[in-house]
């Protein structure tokens, strides 16, 4: 009976451990975040149906760190001409006559001590859905990734990025 | 009928009679249940004024300690005197000191045992109790030294989001980190064993109730059954002998700090002897002193008794010339290396703006102790305690001369540097004081501070010696 | 887990001699002692009552042996394999600064190892439930049991001998556990 | 359209390629407006500009600042679901800025009159870095610490918000009508109109004041300086009839004789200076010789080849001495009268190297004293120097104050003739020495208008303050040396209420065009010509606009005839000298002023990174001590940081003294630029106002006259806040040098034997670069650029005085300042020490959590956020180079300076995150920049070429003493600087395998005997 007890806590201990194990290797991800936007922005349209190239309207994701998120005179470029009318697009015609910008939510937040150049990855062809997912499926856009530090190094593990030295220095990130 | 006992008693005796006991270990012949009851006594008797001005003071530093801890953690190491040069000063020195003070105990009740040495069985209980207290105030200061203590778990290597990224198994520190932990749960587990059979007695004794079933628990159900007796005392003999390693290395680990670093002053390879040395004598000369004052508090003099001190001041006499020894050859290498910049540092101890750290280290630990080869100093508790007290103050300032000096100045003299202590910082020192003696303080109140079983093994043993 | 009643003779000593003695007689009568309980440990009992020596020192060196794999498999892996960094320039594989953390996990598994096999081996876990043959074992009392069933010559025999060899007094119990 | 933003889009992409982009209206409309949402808010409002909701910049910048400003509190816990984060875009985008991606403008640095050449970096709108600019030949593409901490100023929370009228804020109309009513009046009834300005180098300004006086018959413009340069520009005057400041040529000199003039440090052009001056002091057989005569020690003496102490009132009689053994051979016998250290036969051994050196040699005095600079320029004249060592004709115009006129306008104030005063840079309340003359006058004076950017000194007192824009944010140019013309354009919208001084100017002329026309028609007509390059205006403009500078071909004149005898001036110098000063008794000394480094006159004593800056030879922070002699100061039982009053003149001041060794024993020397009252929280209070010891001289001349004071110790103890406590080197071999006979015998002189010392370790392999840095003692002149520039790249906290005095200072990059030799005169050497990026690095050996470890490419890395601040790799670093963050210095009332407001975090480089408490930190070799350059050159495909990625201490350094590069590329600059015999590790018998290297210190002079 004694044995049984034993036992019984060893098996229980290792099924924790293996729990706690997995839990901690997850902390800091936000992943599943998909918070309300100010204007309910459909992806699944615009990138999916009317298939506009995500570089239309992120412009600065090919040569610089940040992708940007585009000023309301990109959404004009069409909806200037477009004569579809629904609230939501009122809201972006308001915020450009009184000259508003948009709160938009982050959904993709990487803490502040990394670096990520998008400009560099989307050079070296890496697709947005590697870590944004599959956006032009998205109605609101949800963070389907980890974004985490062993996430981002199994990735460039698995394309072999530099050599192996050079995978691991920190600050190519860090600093 | 005395006839046929006689005869059947004789044989017996010839096979177990133990080596004769001299000097006595315990005053007059004690009854066994006499000395469970003195022993018990504390436990439930209410105790005496002496004991309540104790534990007020204590507490007090303590409550000192925690202000100054919690102010500092909120504020910022910044509230320490540190600086661009000076990194540690007291955080490590209060570190070094309460491991240092721990090493006693564990020797008292490990390696004495393996020496079979009996008059170790009275003190014993008290010298683990205090390695375990001093390692817990040491494991304090690492803890709250650090610039963002809440992340101190960083230390240990756990599967994380990060890669998983490890941590750097070349670090002396992270070594600290095994070393400690370990140490701290064998001690744990060695003070624990000692007292399985005595929280059994006290289990019997007390009448049903709260107390017998905490004791039950406690007891783990402890019959003194022969069969456990014998693989009880291999148990122990076992863990003796692991301790004894332990102990040395801990010290050695903690020297390392220093020892593998490149410093003048620190990068010495005589450290780690130099360390565990020292830990030693700090350690006696902490157990002479809580001995001292608990044996007339308490009213265990017939129990810890003046040939104890004895023995403990010859240990405190020898460690204390290792230690001296140390001193020496570590000038004579600075003199013989011939390594200019150590010299200077050497120098810089005795003659710079901290020699009078320097020249209270070497009062205390290599004058003072002298006085130990007068046998009428050893057996005298009026005097051994100022001598214990000053090895302690001794001991504290050779570890602030190793740390401060070394670091205040280093290679290149435009570093220079002044390192003052900030009241933060000392009030974290009596604050580690605090929590040291309120622990012992609840300990004596709580716990059996003694190892009844083994004072009795040893009264029935004498009673024998003496018959 | 019988509940047939299992008759025990408890002989309860005031020293360790007497003790000795009389265990000496009872097994000279070819009498197995079932167990002694003492308050402090007595020397020379355990070939009267037939006690083997304790496997223990082996359950140490196993746990001793499992502590230092441990910590060579972990830090090898994690240093060398799994994310080597140049640190100091010093190689991946720094074999010598691995040691000191070898040598805490040794001990400490072993020290572990050995107090969990003590403490099961003996049934000495919380709450375990004892039923004292006699009181006072734990004080100053020495109690000698013998199971009925193991005493070859008559009961009442036994007793006597026990109370010639200096037992303070001998009663016959039934425990039923 | 905002006038300020036509043509303001030419602008440099980046460093390399200098391509001018031309956009239409609309996106010109943009580029200003957009960026800066509060553009036209009210301070109050500006301040939560930088903050993320009103931020333009999408996701970094934005984030960074925010987090910056937070205290980077959330990147610090390495696991944590940040709040909530919102990203603004633009309403509409601007073409030309894409965020995250800098923007480089060339402009011309406002920070003294010197004017050099500078690039701007800004990001997502905002100016955050100054660099020099590499093409401009004037200046050689440093700069100095004020230049790079003019950035900070831009950010100054004391900045006015609008304009003031009586002290109460008003709008421009109110003003502006006010002011326009009363210049009317005043000008109707022919009142005198003046305009007291400071240096005005800007030759379209000098055009529009030059209308005021065709406009206002009464309008009398008057330059006012603190420190004039008026006796040089006088004495050239009476020799040649040209009242005008030579143009000085160090790189010409092989003999150079400093009087009491720290042209390395403050004096005149310290950029410029120190670019010739490294020049030719490259170790060779044409290295010059520089020998100073020098009261306190400064900057330049501590870099002299030979350097003697003198009290300042003996520098005429050396002139004059010098004068008589080159001009005539009757040498009299020296006059003995004067405690002077050196012997007469140093003195004709110094003529003859002098003679020897006809045309190359070159006196260079900064005593204002015109009878003393004619004799130099005398000497110099006889020694054939003009127009080879200092020209006339280009000559400069950086210093301009005309002193009697100020005289005379303070009496005439005082007397009520002046009706209307416009102070335009100037500071008088504060720096003039009769400051209650001033006040009395200013009282009155019917309109007194000043265009301080706050509530100074002076501006307290006048009537209407119109702030001036931060040269950051206006148009203008400059011409600091006849035909080195340089533009200034706006590198941001003005971020406040001000306007331009040249645009209030022409509105109250009544002119209907704004300066930035103006200022283009200016050049069209008077620029434009001098030029043949280019045919259309257009180019031209925005070629220069791109390049910032333009040289014109400047008519060389003969230098006209001397007129005087040489023995009368000389005759008459040397009476004019005071013959006998009794000092040098327990209590009287003679006194000297001087500027500093840091501070210069004082007008930047608000700027945080000026006032942490360690003084170059004091490396005092926070305030400056009355410099004294050691051997003196233990005489009177003075130590560092006691009190003393300074009692002569019938001034009286009380200050800490500081023991300056080198120091004259007879001389006391007190820093100028210190003491402000109306500066702002930071300047204010900090050290003694020590302007009021100068006066009018006999020759009407500003400036300190021969003053004696008398010292009084306090009993009062006001310790200064140092970073280096300790002055020797101990006799370690840590700076190494060598005599120039010793270098031309053998190259590797001074240095020990080569360390090959064995690594225990096999080697790691390196990977595609091996970063590493070369400094070269023998140009680096400790002038401590470096360290502001590396502050502001590195966003380097201000930690305070009571921190710095704890040894707490955050500086990545330091200066260490050794003395050797007798107190009395030692040798001084400089030596930045960085982090040294250690092959073996002891520091990453001991971290526990792996947050340093080394790169494939030879970085020490310090990865602040894995780290948790056990402090060990601070112990364990030989070379004391990291740094703790003692506190959170970001966003704490505690330390209030520039991270403590939103407006002053505006200025952080948003590529380097803000450190968090209880964090290590250190030189990263500006990893960012190198970064950024290999994704550049990722991205054009070709190898990173050497010198295309420089780190922010290299690119500062007017001597071009530090390379930064790949050690990998044989051809790399510094790869070959370590191949030089003269290069070696500092503490390499450690065995750490610096990354970083020095070159020996060479010095061109007979060893001196120890």
């Amino acid at each position: 009976m004694l044995r049984f007890a034993l036992v019984g806590s060893l098996v229980t201990g290792a099924a924790l451990g293996a729990f706690a194990i997995r839990a901690v290797s997850r902390v800091g991800s936000n992943q599943g975040y998909s918070p309300r936007q100010p204007i309910e922005f459909s992806h699944r349209l615009h990138a999916g149906e009317s298939q506009i190239p995500c570089l239309y309207c992120h412009y600065a994701a090919t040569r610089s760190p940040h992708a940007g998120i585009p000023a309301a005179s990109v959404c004009m470029n069409c909806h200037g001409l477009l004569t579809t009318q629904t609230a939501e697009i009122q809201k972006l015609k308001e915020s450009v006559l009184q000259q508003r910008p948009i709160r938009w939510v982050k959904v993709h937040n990487l803490p502040d001590l990394v670096h990520f150049d998008h400009g560099q990855h989307v050079r070296a062809s890496v697709a947005c859905q590697a870590c944004h997912g599959p956006v032009e499926h998205m109605v609101r856009v949800q963070q389907r990734m980890p974004l985490t530090m062993g996430w981002c190094l199994s990735c460039h593990e698995a394309r072999g990025v530099g050599e192996r030295g050079q995978r691991t220095d920190c600050v190519r990130c860090h600093y | 009928m005395p006839g046929t006992a006689r005869r059947t008693l004789t044989p017996a005796v010839e096979c177990a009679r133990p080596v004769p006991l001299r000097p006595a270990w315990l005053e007059g012949s004690l009854a066994l249940r006499q000395i469970s009851d003195d022993i018990a006594l504390p436990l439930s008797a209410r105790p005496g004024a002496g004991w309540f001005v104790c534990i007020a003071v204590s507490l007090t530093a303590l409550a000192v300690g925690v202000a100054c801890v919690t102010y500092q953690i909120a504020t910022g190491i910044g509230t320490w005197g540190l600086n661009k040069s000076v990194g540690w000063a007291f955080d490590i020195t209060n570190f070094v000191f309460w491991i240092g003070i721990g090493h006693a105990g564990t020797l008292i009740s490990a390696i004495l045992l393996l020496f079979r040495q009996h008059w170790r069985m009275s003190i014993n209980r008290s010298a683990e109790a205090m390695t375990i207290f001093a390692v817990l105030c040491a494991a304090l200061f690492p803890l709250i030294h650090m610039g963002r203590p809440w992340l101190a778990f960083w230390m240990m290597p756990y599967p994380n989001s990060r890669g998983p990224l490890w941590v750097n198994f070349r670090s002396p520190l992270v070594w600290d980190v095994f070393a400690i932990n370990t140490y701290l749960i064998v001690s744990l587990v060695f003070w624990y064993f000692g007292m399985l059979p005595d929280f059994a007695t006290l289990r019997d004794r007390a009448g049903a109730g709260g107390k017998k079933r905490i004791y039950g628990l406690l007891s783990l159900g402890w019959d003194g059954s022969q069969r456990t007796w014998s693989r009880y005392e291999t148990a122990c003999l076992l863990l003796a002998g692991l301790a004894t390693p332990l102990v040395i290395s801990v010290h050695s680990i903690v020297s390392m700090d220093f020892a593998t670093s490149i410093l003048p002053g620190w990068h010495a390879t005589i450290f780690p002897p130099y360390f565990v040395a020292g830990a030693v004598y700090s350690g006696f000369g902490m157990v002479m002193l809580l001995l001292i004052i608990t044996r007339r508090v308490m009213h265990l003099q017939r129990y810890i008794t003046l040939a104890h001190l004895d023995r403990m001041a010859k240990i405190t006499l020898l460690t204390g010339s290792l230690v001296a020894f140390s001193y020496a050859s570590e000038w004579f290498m600075a003199w013989y290396g011939g390594n200019a910049d150590e010299r200077f540092v050497f120098v810089n101890r005795a003659t710079g703006r901290y020699a009078w750290a320097f020249w209270t280290m070497v009062a205390c630990n290599v004058v003072i102790p002298q006085c130990l080869w007068l046998r009428r100093v050893r057996t005298s508790p009026a005097a051994l305690l100022p001598i214990a007290i000053l090895i302690n103050v001794g001991m504290w300032f050779e570890r602030f001369v190793i740390i401060v000096t070394s670091l205040h100045r280093s290679y290149l003299p435009s570093s220079w540097v002044m390192y003052y202590p900030t009241s933060i910082e000392i009030g974290t020192l009596v604050g580690s004081f605090g929590l040291f003696f309120t622990c012992f303080l609840l300990f004596i109140r709580l716990l059996p501070m003694i190892a009844t079983w083994e004072i009795k093994g040893l009264a029935a043993a004498q009673a024998r010696g003496r018959s | 887990m019988t509940s047939a009643p299992r008759h025990f003779l408890v002989a309860t000593f005031s020293n360790e001699d007497a003790l000795r003695a009389a265990a000496r007689e009872v097994r000279d009568r070819g009498c197995r002692i079932h167990d002694v309980y003492t308050p402090y440990p007595v020397h020379g009992m355990d070939e009267l009552i037939g006690i083997r020596h304790s496997r223990l020192p082996v359950a140490t060196l196993v746990g001793g042996l499992a502590g230092c794999a441990t910590a060579l498999a972990m830090q090898f892996y994690m240093a060398v394999f799994d994310w080597p960094l140049n640190v100091g320039g010093k190689p991946a594989n720094s074999t010598l600064a691995f040691v000191p953390i070898t040598f805490e996990l040794t001990v400490l598994c072993a020290g572990l190892v050995t107090a969990a096999a003590f403490l099961t081996r003996s049934g000495l876990v919380p709450g375990a439930s004892t039923v004292p043959f006699a009181d006072g074992t734990t004080e100053d009392l020495f109690a000698l049991v013998l199971r009925s069933r193991d005493v070859t010559i008559d009961v009442a025999e036994a007793g006597r001998l026990l109370l010639e060899s200096g037992a303070a007094q001998v009663v016959l119990k039934d425990v039923s556990r | 359209m905002s006038p300020m933003t036509k043509d303001a889009t030419v602008y440099w992409k980046s460093l390399e390629e200098l391509r001018a982009e031309r956009h239409d209206s609309s996106s010109r409309r943009d580029e200003f407006v957009e960026p800066l949402p509060w553009k036209r808010t009210t301070g109050a409002r500006a301040f939560q500009a930088s903050t993320p909701p009103a931020d333009p910049a999408v996701d970094g910048a934005s984030r960074r600042d925010f987090l910056a400003l937070m205290g980077f509190s959330l990147g610090a816990a390495a696991c944590s679901r940040g709040t909530t984060q919102h990203a603004l875009p633009f309403v509409t985008a601007p073409e030309d800025l894409t965020p995250g991606v800098p923007n480089w403008y060339a402009t011309t640095c406002g920070g003294c009159s010197a004017s050099c050449s500078v690039l701007v970096k800004t990001r997502d709108g905002r100016p955050i870095k100054i660099e020099g600019n590499r093409e401009a030949p004037l200046f050689g593409g440093g700069t100095c610490a004020v230049g790079q901490a003019t950035v900070l100023s831009l950010y100054d929370g004391q900045r006015l918000r609008q304009p003031l009228w009586r002290g109460a804020p008003a709008s421009w109309q109110e003003v502006d009508e006010k002011i326009e009513s009363q210049l009317r009046t005043t000008g109707a009834a022919q009142g005198r109109i003046t305009l007291l300005s400071a240096t005005i180098t800007s030759p379209s300004t000098r055009d529009i004041i030059a209308r005021w006086s065709r406009r206002y018959a009464g309008f009398r413009h008057v330059v006012y300086e603190p420190v004039s340069y008026a006796a040089i520009r006088r004495a050239h005057q009476t020799l040649f009839k040209r009242a005008v400041l030579p143009h000085y040529r160090f790189d010409n000199a092989a003999l150079i004789v400093g009087l009491e003039a720290d042209f390395l440090g403050a004096w005149l052009s310290p950029v410029e200076f120190t670019a010739q001056y490294a020049r030719r002091r490259r170790p060779g057989r044409s290295m010059a010789h520089h020998v100073q005569f020098e009261s306190t020690l400064s900057l330049t003496g501590a870099n002299a080849d030979v350097r003697h102490a003198v009290s300042p009132s003996a520098i005429g009689h050396l002139a004059m001495a010098l004068l008589d053994r080159v001009s005539s051979a009757d040498r009299e016998p020296f006059a003995a009268d004067m405690s002077l250290a050196l012997a007469a036969s140093e003195l004709d051994a110094l003529a003859d190297r002098l003679l020897r050196h006809r045309g190359e040699s070159l006196v260079v005095c900064g005593v204002q004293d015109v009878e003393v600079q004619t004799v130099v320029t005398r000497l110099n004249h006889v020694l054939g120097n003009i127009g080879h060592t200092l020209e006339l004709s280009p000559c400069s115009f950086q210093k301009q104050g005309d002193d009697e006129e100020v005289a005379t306008l303070v009496e005439q104030m005082q007397r009520g003739d002046i009706q209307a005063l416009i102070l335009y840079g100037v500071n008088p309340a504060y720096d003039y020495p009769n400051q209650q003359a001033f006040l009395r006058g200013l009282e009155r004076v019917a309109l007194s208008v000043s265009f301080a950017d706050r509530v100074d000194e002076t501006a307290s007192h006048v009537h209407a303050v119109c702030p001036d824009h931060h040269y950051l944010e206006a148009w203008g140019d400059a011409e600091p040396v006849t035909g080195s013309f340089s533009l200034i354009q706006p590198t941001i919208a003005p971020l406040f209420e001000t306007r331009a001084a040249q645009d209030s100017l022409l509105k109250w002329l009544g002119e209907a065009q704004d300066f930035h026309a103006y200022l283009r028609s200016y050049w069209q007509r008077n620029v434009f010509p001098l030029q043949t390059g280019r045919r259309n205006f257009e180019e031209f403009w925005d070629g220069v606009l791109q390049a910032g500078f333009l040289n014109a071909p400047v008519p060389v004149a003969a230098t006209a005839a001397l007129s005087g005898p040489v023995v009368a001036t000389a005759r008459r110098a040397r009476d004019g000298q005071p013959r006998e000063l009794r000092v040098g008794t327990a209590d009287r000394f003679e006194l000297h002023a001087y500027e500093t480094v840091a501070l210069r006159d004082g007008r930047h004593a608000n700027n945080p990174w000026l006032q942490e800056l360690p003084d170059p030879i004091a490396k005092v922070t926070w305030g400056r001590g009355l410099a004294i002699a050691p051997a003196v100061a233990d005489r009177l039982d003075l130590q560092d940081g006691d009190v003393v009053t300074v009692t002569g003149g019938g001034v009286r001041v009380e200050l800490p003294i500081w023991r300056q060794p080198g120091q004259p024993s007879t001389t006391v020397s007190i820093a100028l630029g210190y003491g402000r009252t109306g500066a702002g929280p930071v300047g204010n209070g900090v050290g003694t106002n020590a302007w009021r010891f100068l006066g009018h001289g006999a020759d009407g001349l500003l400036g300190l006259h021969p003053t004696v004071v008398a010292l009084e110790k306090t009993g009062r103890f006001a310790p200064l806040a140092a970073t280096q406590t300790h002055h020797s080197m101990e006799g370690r071999p840590l700076v190494r040098e060598a005599t120039l006979e010793e270098f031309l015998t053998d190259p590797g002189a001074g240095r020990e034997a080569p360390e090959a010392l064995p690594s225990l370790w096999a080697e790691h392999e390196p990977g595609s670069h091996t970063w590493g840095l070369t400094i070269d003692l023998s140009s680096c002149t400790g002038c401590s650029a470096c360290v502001v520039a590396c502050q502001a790249e590195n966003n380097v906290p201000v930690v305070g005085k009571e921190e710095v005095a704890r040894g707490r200072e955050m500086h990545w990059i330091r200066v260490d300042r050794y003395y050797q030799g007798p107190a009395s005169s030692p040798d001084v050497v400089f030596q930045p020490v960085m982090c040294q990026h250690c092959a073996n690095a002891p520091c990453e050996t001991v971290c526990p959590v792996l947050a340093t470890v080394h790169s494939s490419d030879g970085i020490n890395e310090q990865i602040y956020n894995r780290c948790v601040g056990t402090r060990y790799c601070e112990n364990n670093c030989p070379y004391k180079v990291r740094r703790f963050n003692w506190f959170t210095y970001a966003n704490n009332p505690r330390f209030d300076f520039n991270m403590n407001s939103p407006l002053g975090t505006m200025v952080l480089n948003p590529d380097v995150v803000v450190r968090s408490r209880g964090v290590m930190e250190k030189c990263s070799l500006c990893i960012q920049r190198i970064q950024a350059g290999k994704v550049a050159a990722r991205q054009s495909g070709d190898s990173i070429a050497d010198g295309q990625i420089q780190t922010a201490c290299q690119q500062a350094c007017p001597a071009k003493a530090i390379v930064f590069g790949d050690m990998q590329d044989p051809g790399s600059q510094a790869a070959r600087f370590r191949q030089s015999p003269r290069h070696y590790h500092l503490l390499a018998d450690l065995g750490t395998r610096p990354g970083v290297g020095y070159l020996t210190k060479i010095r061109n002079r007979e060893a001196r005997t120890r």
